[in-house]
């Protein structure tokens, strides 16, 4: 609809943006005025926001929720949507309790009482049913966090995805792991393959498979095992000593994870490094505390904050003023939905919720994320420009330091899991 | 199957709650029963007119917590067969709508059928092996928890029932009957549960009425009596499990048509099973109504809980953010009334009101 | 005349123990027998294993000839072979007529003859106040009467009644051996029943069986049983054979 | 000792004894004799109060029996031998024993030598598991477990089931020791004329009603036993 | 067996036979043909000895973590019969008392027995007295469902206290340590050990002691023990609590190898079940049988079927053995 305003939206964004930061945007936002000239007078437009603010997710919901209240309060100072005559967003929090069914009556609602963007969910299969609401009812749907590729294959049109798909992360993982080898000039002929056997597990480790074996890596053994009822780890693990890998890839979830990690710790394989991809624990500060030696060497390629970017550190340090803690990966990638949503409206100039859908379809906002490039999204909705970085766990932090344009520190490699 | 009467278990399979039931055995008042249904089904059918969209969730909700029940109901109510994993029924039921639709590109109604059709043939085989290995009591109930877990792992180790995701229902834009299909918020969705409901309990009724029905309530409340007079005690069971299983898969269709998603720990998960359970027995097992009570009660439990704790009134401010307060409130809710009225709600009224 | 009923060396062990040795009964066509033995004699698991609700260990019953051992009770009930139950079990959650009329529709009837047949059959047993009562809440001699009435509603050619008048006062009893004396004598129908009360042994029974510890100890007419020095040593105790 | 006065009682509501009176004295054997079904087990499951009463009143050393509280009662000394002797089947018999004696509050006791002198065959067998044992044996132990709980009032409902003539006779002879050591009896036989000859009184029950009650000697000569149980 | 508590209420009681030596042999017999043949198929798709004897020495330990989760489901179940769901609930509740006592007193771990164990055992006590014997009387599907709403409801207030984080004991010193060639970490080592002395001591308190004997003498026959004096319902309660002492000591020994979640004890409610099953219900050494049995079908399945879940096996065989042998393997035959 307005694809000439893509300029202007980049612009627009980054005094959004800025005006968190502490500067004022106004200088920007008077060229936002005259952007849409047939602007519907609104006062208040609705963003819905869904997101499991119990459960056992609820840690990330929380967080999820209040980075999408900073994101509406900072597009709100700087002067709301422009085009809507500086309307103010106001969000509409919701909580899934990671569950399907609730997500689906909460989406119901939130759309019934005015939203015309939603974003969320956080777990796959929340944000599926999300999916056909939004479809159902022509409402934009902006994921931040849901990994499974499957979501996306149904031809939605009003669904879009921020974060890596699990395939995405599959593939880059391969890559970063090839480079990260290649750039250490270390031997690494084999890998060992170890992953949770639903379909998260199975996208990445397919498309990890497909990566690695193009640059010639040896995958062997492969592992998969149930993350629900796994209790121990030691005979997988030996299972990878018993062959001749020289590094780990493990894709799982937090528990099982772990369990990995313990049974590493003991078992003692003769590896150069255990590297997880789009991994549950190893990017999490809980597992530096859980693990063995506190994880000390561990890799996992997965998204993440840029921690280089000096909107995301600031984003990062108001959010720990206001919440009290360091803020998750995943709350940044709802700040960025929120951001993807504004800026369309702004676009848009419209409230209507095609025009929206179509504006996102357009968007080309630059994330706090990493990312190979602002947010770009494909046929299906998925952010083809979603990228991994490789992060480390280094004397007990979590620092990002693989591909060097992101690192914040220089990576160690080999690191044997065990000293 | 020995005649020695035992104390705490009944000759039964699965035991049955034989002894604190109120039963509608069908001749004396069922006449009435299709009166009651008629201005259930009538009253029922002007909800859209009178509730939000958002609050239709909650019907539509409340629609497949009855179905469930009144499935499970027939079996274990009916039947005295105390199933622990009426999920395998639900899901059942939903993955062959889910697969039908998305891979073999049929009409629901025709993957409700399949549904139905597997559910049985499940059904009837699980239980022909549970009766005639003479389960009963704790190890008929562990086997069909069993079967409904085993089911569980089944579809997440396979790779053409899409392991753990699922199956996600395109969506179509329009209504459309056919392809049971409507606009978000059409109470259309709610009509076609409601009648699937009202067929469900038609189905129920007329079971009660039916021989096989009231063959299978005289096993159920001595099956060693019933045999004795050339009934076969087996044959009807089974009958009465088939039926069960046929409408829990309704349930199933229901709930894939109306999410558009299903996946194993919703289909297979213990939790389906316990809803299915404590709709019928906090409402009233072993009796038509019952299960309709406990839909309405515990159905939109969750969402009553969370629209409290969105607003919550002063002095409770500390619960929001924090969750489980709703499955607490289910969880005291099924203890006080197994403990306080075992004939469930509707149950006890109806005793009360025959004994006044 | 053949025997409608004849079960040969039946015996029946559980876990070891041996409830019956080798028992041999016949019936012909239209007699009574009467089986008698102190409690724990095995009568009733004689019962049981004659009716099918479970298989002898070894022996053979023959029903009109036709060896039907194993055979489960509900085929058997449907070949004829009916029996009451010494404790009582009523479907409890149905009222006495319903109760009757499950009988009657497993035999065969429709709506509203088994009803009709229902109601004759409660009339005929004496509960015909009691129809519409619920049958788990009925005194223990109605029940008893409801076992019989049940039993009746099948139409049963051979019919096994199991301590039919335990629990009746005396003048209550009159009226079901009148009846039980009616069928056989108009309809020619078939009886083996367990009974303590003598006097109705004496009066029905065309031939008497004595049990004791699971086999037959006596044989004969109730007389020639009830005067056996054995029998009425192993009923009444050592000394009432003394005296 | 004992007094049962007009009690009424049955299962589910509905009335099996029908206004029933029954004294036991200290020191002294008395039989409830009738018919199967007549009422005599109801009559001791009430006593005990595993049956609930409907009218009248049980009253035990002059205090009034409560019912569903059963092991208080054998904590007072009354101790109930039922028909199918409830034994704890997967433990030895000297654990039975040692169970029995669990009720013995303070009172006298039957010294466990003097049990095993009753019953020898129970001393032979004392590591045995009870329900490995032949009927005979599982219902001496059974008496010998409510002795050792040095009841004042020993309940007994048909000891003879499924026993020989020969161990009926044990088994009969015990009861007699235990009356001499002063210990109260209430028996309920099927096995008239057996118990009748050594009963120092006797009911005879029928339908629930008291019909007949006198000395065990003076009932055993009565011709309308004999009827109750052959038919005259 | 003696600490059999099985006497199977279908059975009349007085005449129940033990299995001969010749029957338990011939299980004995099948049982380790079975596993020999299944772990010969698991050797040769492990193609590595040394993933085969983690295997086993995994399965091994493992099933030992089973048979002590299972402890407290079979003992109240021989005796009340009832089905306890909510044993997993009570073993997550100890696995967060034992956190709350290490984090806030800094003890060992191993220390918080002396805290949770009582503490556990007392809530028993009031769980049985006041929510079951009010329906010790009714069907077993009743008391099924008060402990499936005891579940959910330990679970959620779990939830609603401690919240959704995942929280971890550490044990001092939990080091690997070889074992025939397999790695095995201490701590699970301990939970195995733990698993043989639970087993030795709930054995020595049924057999040895006044309060055991008494409880054995309700398990075999409720309305003989009332009719020697014993209040059963007290009995009851007695039992509860020490179901769930066991489940209790369950909780502290398995908390330094798991992370603590409010669903972690429900993660072994399945694999419980199957144990206790297997074991014969009711039957003390036969869970810890059935446990063995259980972690090493988990294991060689693993290894033989590694695209499936290898609770599927497990959950296999226990519809196998439900069918053919419902009274379990090694319980007792009827």
């Amino acid at each position: 609809m307005k694809r000439s305003l893509r300029n202007w939206s980049v612009v627009g964004l980054a005094g959004a943006t800025l005006a968190l930061s502490g500067c004022a945007g106004s200088a920007v936002s008077a060229a936002g005025g005259d952007a849409e000239a047939t602007t519907e007078d609104v006062a208040e437009i609705h963003i819905g926001a869904l997101h499991p603010l119990t459960g056992s997710n609820a840690a990330d919901g929380q967080q999820m929720a209040a980075a999408a209240q900073m994101a509406v309060d900072a597009v709100n100072e700087a002067g709301g949507i422009e085009s809507l005559g500086g309307a103010e967003l106001v969000l509409d929090s919701a909580d899934t309790q990671g569950e399907a069914e609730t997500g689906q009556s909460e989406a119901t609602r939130l759309i019934e009482e005015g939203a015309v963007a939603l974003l969320g969910t956080f777990q796959s299969g929340t944000s599926a049913n999300v999916a056909s609401v939004a479809e159902r009812n022509q409402v934009p749907f902006v994921m931040d966090v849901s990994a499974l590729d499957e979501i996306l294959e149904q031809g939605y049109t009003y669904s879009f995805r921020l974060q890596p798909s699990a395939s995405q992360m599959g593939t880059q993982g391969a890559e970063s792991l090839l480079s990260l080898v290649e750039d250490s000039g270390a031997e690494v002929d084999q890998v060992a393959y170890l992953y949770e056997q639903g379909n998260y597990g199975a996208a990445a480790y397919e498309t990890f498979l497909a990566e690695a074996e193009e640059a010639g890596l040896t995958v062997d053994p492969v592992i998969q095992y149930d993350p629900a009822a796994v209790n121990d780890m030691t005979t997988q693990i030996t299972q990878v000593a018993a062959s001749d890998a020289d590094a780990l890839v493990v894709t799982g979830y937090y528990r099982d994870s772990l369990l990995v990690a313990q049974a590493v710790d003991i078992v003692e394989p003769d590896l150069q490094a255990v590297y997880g991809v789009a991994n549950g624990a190893y990017d999490q500060p809980d597992f530096v505390n859980d693990a063995p030696n506190g994880g000390d060497g561990y890799f996992d390629a997965n998204y993440h904050w840029d921690v280089t970017n000096a909107d995301s550190q600031a984003l990062a340090e108001a959010f720990e003023a206001e919440h009290g803690e360091p803020i998750r990966s995943s709350a940044v990638l709802s700040y960025d939905a929120v951001m993807v949503i504004a800026e369309a409206l702004e676009r848009a100039g419209s409230t209507d919720t095609t025009a929206v859908r179509d504006a996102v379809t357009e968007t080309g906002y630059a994330p706090l994320m990493v990312a190979d490039g602002p947010v770009t999204f494909d046929e299906t909705g998925q952010n083809t420009n979603a990228a991994v970085v490789v992060m480390q766990i280094q004397d007990g932090d979590i620092v990002q330091v693989f591909p060097q344009e992101f690192a914040e520190t220089d990576y160690v490699f080999p690191a044997p899991p065990t000293e | 199957m020995t005649t020695t009467a035992t104390p705490r278990t009944s000759t039964s399979a699965g035991g049955g709650l034989t002894g604190r039931l109120t039963t509608d055995t069908g001749s004396q008042r069922s006449r009435g029963d299709y009166v009651v249904l008629a201005v259930f089904v009538a009253v029922a059918a002007a909800v859209p007119f009178v509730l939000s969209a958002s609050d239709m969730a909650i019907a539509n909700r409340v629609l497949i917590f009855a179905i469930m029940g009144v499935g499970w109901n027939i079996m274990a109510g009916f039947g005295g067969m105390f199933s622990f994993g009426h999920a395998a029924y639900f899901g059942i039921g939903a993955y062959a709508t889910a697969y039908g639709v998305v891979v073999l590109g049929l009409s629901p109604w025709l993957g409700m059928l399949l549904g139905i059709a597997i559910s049985v043939a499940a059904g009837v085989g699980i239980s022909y092996l549970a009766l005639r290995y003479k389960l009963t009591g704790a190890y008929y109930t562990m086997s069909t928890f069993a079967f409904a877990e085993a089911l569980r792992l089944f579809v997440i180790g396979n790779d053409a029932l899409n392991r753990t995701v699922g199956f996600t229902i395109p969506v179509q834009q329009g209504s459309s009957l056919v392809d049971f299909q409507f606009p978000a918020g059409s109470p259309w969705y709610y009509w076609i549960g409601l009648g699937l409901l009202g067929m469900c309990l038609l189905a129920s009724i007329l079971f009660v009425r039916s021989r096989p029905g009231r063959f299978t309530i005289a096993a159920r409340d001595d099956d060693v009596a019933a045999a004795a007079l050339g009934i076969d005690v087996l044959r009807h069971k089974l009958f009465a499990v088939a039926v069960s299983a046929a409408i829990t898969a309704v349930a199933g269709t229901y709930y894939v048509q109306y999410y558009m998603f299903v996946d194993p720990e919703i289909a297979f998960g213990a939790a389906a099973s316990n809803d299915a359970i404590i709709t019928a027995v906090v409402g009233g097992t072993g009796t038509i109504w019952g299960p309709i009570v406990g839909a309405i009660i515990m159905a939109p439990l969750s969402d009553v809980v969370t629209g409290f704790l969105r607003t919550p009134p002063p002095g409770f401010e500390w619960l929001a953010g924090h969750g489980g307060l709703d499955i607490i409130l289910y969880a005291v809710i099924l203890v006080a009334v197994v403990i306080l009225l075992p004939k469930g709600v509707y149950g006890t009224l109806v005793s009360r009101r025959r004994k006044s | 005349m053949t025997a409608v009923l004849e079960a040969t060396g039946i015996s029946k062990s559980f876990r070891g123990l041996q409830a019956l040795r080798g028992v041999d009964i016949s019936v012909e066509e239209g007699q009574i027998l009467g089986v008698i033995g102190a409690n724990g004699a095995g009568k009733t698991t004689l019962f049981n294993c004659i009716t099918g609700n479970f298989p002898p260990t070894s022996g053979t019953v023959r029903l009109d000839g036709a060896d039907v051992t194993g055979q489960p009770a509900h085929k058997l009930a449907h070949r004829g072979m009916v029996r009451t139950f010494q404790l009582m079990r009523p479907f409890h959650t149905m009222t006495v007529l319903e109760n009757v009329e499950i009988a009657a529709m497993s035999r065969g009837a429709r709506g509203g003859t088994a009803r009709r047949e229902a109601g004759e059959t409660v009339e005929r047993t004496g509960l015909g106040e009691w129809a519409d009562q619920l049958s788990g809440s009925l005194p223990a001699a109605m029940q008893k009467r409801l076992e019989l009435a049940r039993a009746l509603a099948m139409r049963p050619r051979v019919l096994l009644l199991d301590e039919v008048l335990a629990g009746l006062v005396p003048a209550e009893r009159a009226p079901v051996l009148d009846l039980l004396e009616n069928l056989r004598d108009t309809e020619g129908m078939t009886m083996v029943f367990i009974e303590h009360i003598m006097a109705a042994v004496r009066r029905l029974s065309d031939h008497v069986v004595m049990m004791d510890s699971g086999a037959v100890l006596a044989t004969g007419s109730a007389d020639e049983v009830l005067t056996d020095p054995q029998v009425v040593e192993a009923y009444l105790g050592k000394e009432a054979s003394d005296a | 000792m004992l007094e049962l006065t007009g009690v009424r009682s049955g299962y589910h509501g509905l009335e099996i004894l029908h206004e029933v009176n029954l004294t036991v004295q200290p020191g002294e054997i008395v039989a409830i004799v009738g018919a199967n079904g007549a009422g005599k087990s109801t009559t001791l499951r009430t006593i005990v109060g595993e049956v609930k009463l409907q009218g009248g009143s049980v009253t035990f050393k002059d205090q009034p029996v409560v019912g569903g509280r059963s092991h208080e009662l054998a904590r007072r000394g009354l101790m109930l031998v039922p028909e199918h002797r409830a034994l704890f089947g997967s433990l030895t018999v000297d654990e039975n024993l040692t169970m029995g004696a669990r009720a013995r509050k303070g009172r006298w006791g039957f010294e466990k030598d003097w049990i095993l002198d009753l019953f020898p065959i129970l001393r032979e067998r004392r590591t045995q598991l009870a329900e490995t044992m032949s009927g005979g044996q599982q219902q001496m132990l059974a008496i010998a477990r409510a002795l050792m709980g040095s009841p004042d009032l020993l309940l007994l409902d048909e000891p003879s089931t499924g026993l020989s003539p020969k161990l009926t006779w044990t088994v009969f002879d015990a009861v007699k020791a235990i009356r001499d050591r002063g210990v109260s009896v209430l028996i309920v036989e099927q096995n008239a004329s057996q118990v009748l000859s050594f009963a120092d009184r006797a009911y005879v029950l029928e339908s629930g009603s008291v019909v007949l009650e006198g000395s065990g000697a003076d009932l055993a000569d009565d011709a309308r036993v004999q009827a109750a149980y052959l038919g005259g | 067996m003696a600490t059999s508590l099985q006497n199977a209420p279908e059975t009349t009681g007085s005449a129940a036979r033990r299995p001969t030596l010749s029957e338990r042999q011939k299980v004995a017999i099948v049982t380790v043909s079975v596993l020999a043949v299944v772990t010969a198929v698991a050797a040769l798709r492990a193609g590595s000895s040394t993933v085969l004897v983690q295997a086993l020495v995994t399965g091994v330990l493992t099933g030992g973590i089973y048979s002590l989760v299972a402890m407290g489901l079979t003992l109240i179940y021989g005796v009340l019969h009832i089905i306890n769901f909510a044993n997993g609930a009570l073993v997550a509740l100890a696995m967060y008392l034992t956190f709350v006592t290490v984090d806030t007193m800094g003890v060992h771990p191993y220390t918080a027995l002396l805290v949770v164990v009582p503490a556990m055992g007392v809530l028993g006590a009031l769980l049985q007295t006041s929510l079951l014997n009010p329906v010790m009387r009714a069907p077993i599907q009743i008391q099924l469902l008060v402990t499936i709403g005891l579940a959910l409801a330990i679970e959620n207030v779990l939830l609603l206290v401690f919240g959704p984080t995942p929280r971890s004991v550490q044990l001092p010193g939990n080091v690997g340590v070889s074992i025939l060639g397999a790695t095995v970490e201490l701590s699970r080592i301990y939970a195995f050990v733990g698993a043989l002395v639970l087993v030795a001591i709930l054995s020595l308190v049924l057999q040895r002691t006044a309060i055991g004997t008494s409880i054995r003498a309700v398990a075999a026959n409720p309305e003989g023990a009332r009719l020697v004096g014993i209040n059963t319902k007290s009995i009851y309660s007695v039992t509860f609590a020490l179901g769930a002492m066991a489940a209790g000591a369950a909780g502290v020994l398995v908390a330094p190898f798991t992370t603590i979640e409010p669903t972690s004890g429900a993660i072994f409610n399945l694999t419980a079940f199957v144990v206790v099953v297997l074991g014969g219900m009711g039957n003390i050494p036969g869970a810890l049988v059935g446990g063995l049995v259980v972690g090493l079908t988990e294991q060689l399945a693993g290894l033989i079927l590694p695209d499936e879940s290898p609770l599927l096996a497990v959950f296999v065989v226990f519809l196998i053995v439900l069918f053919i042998r419902p009274k379990g393997v090694f319980g007792r035959a009827s």
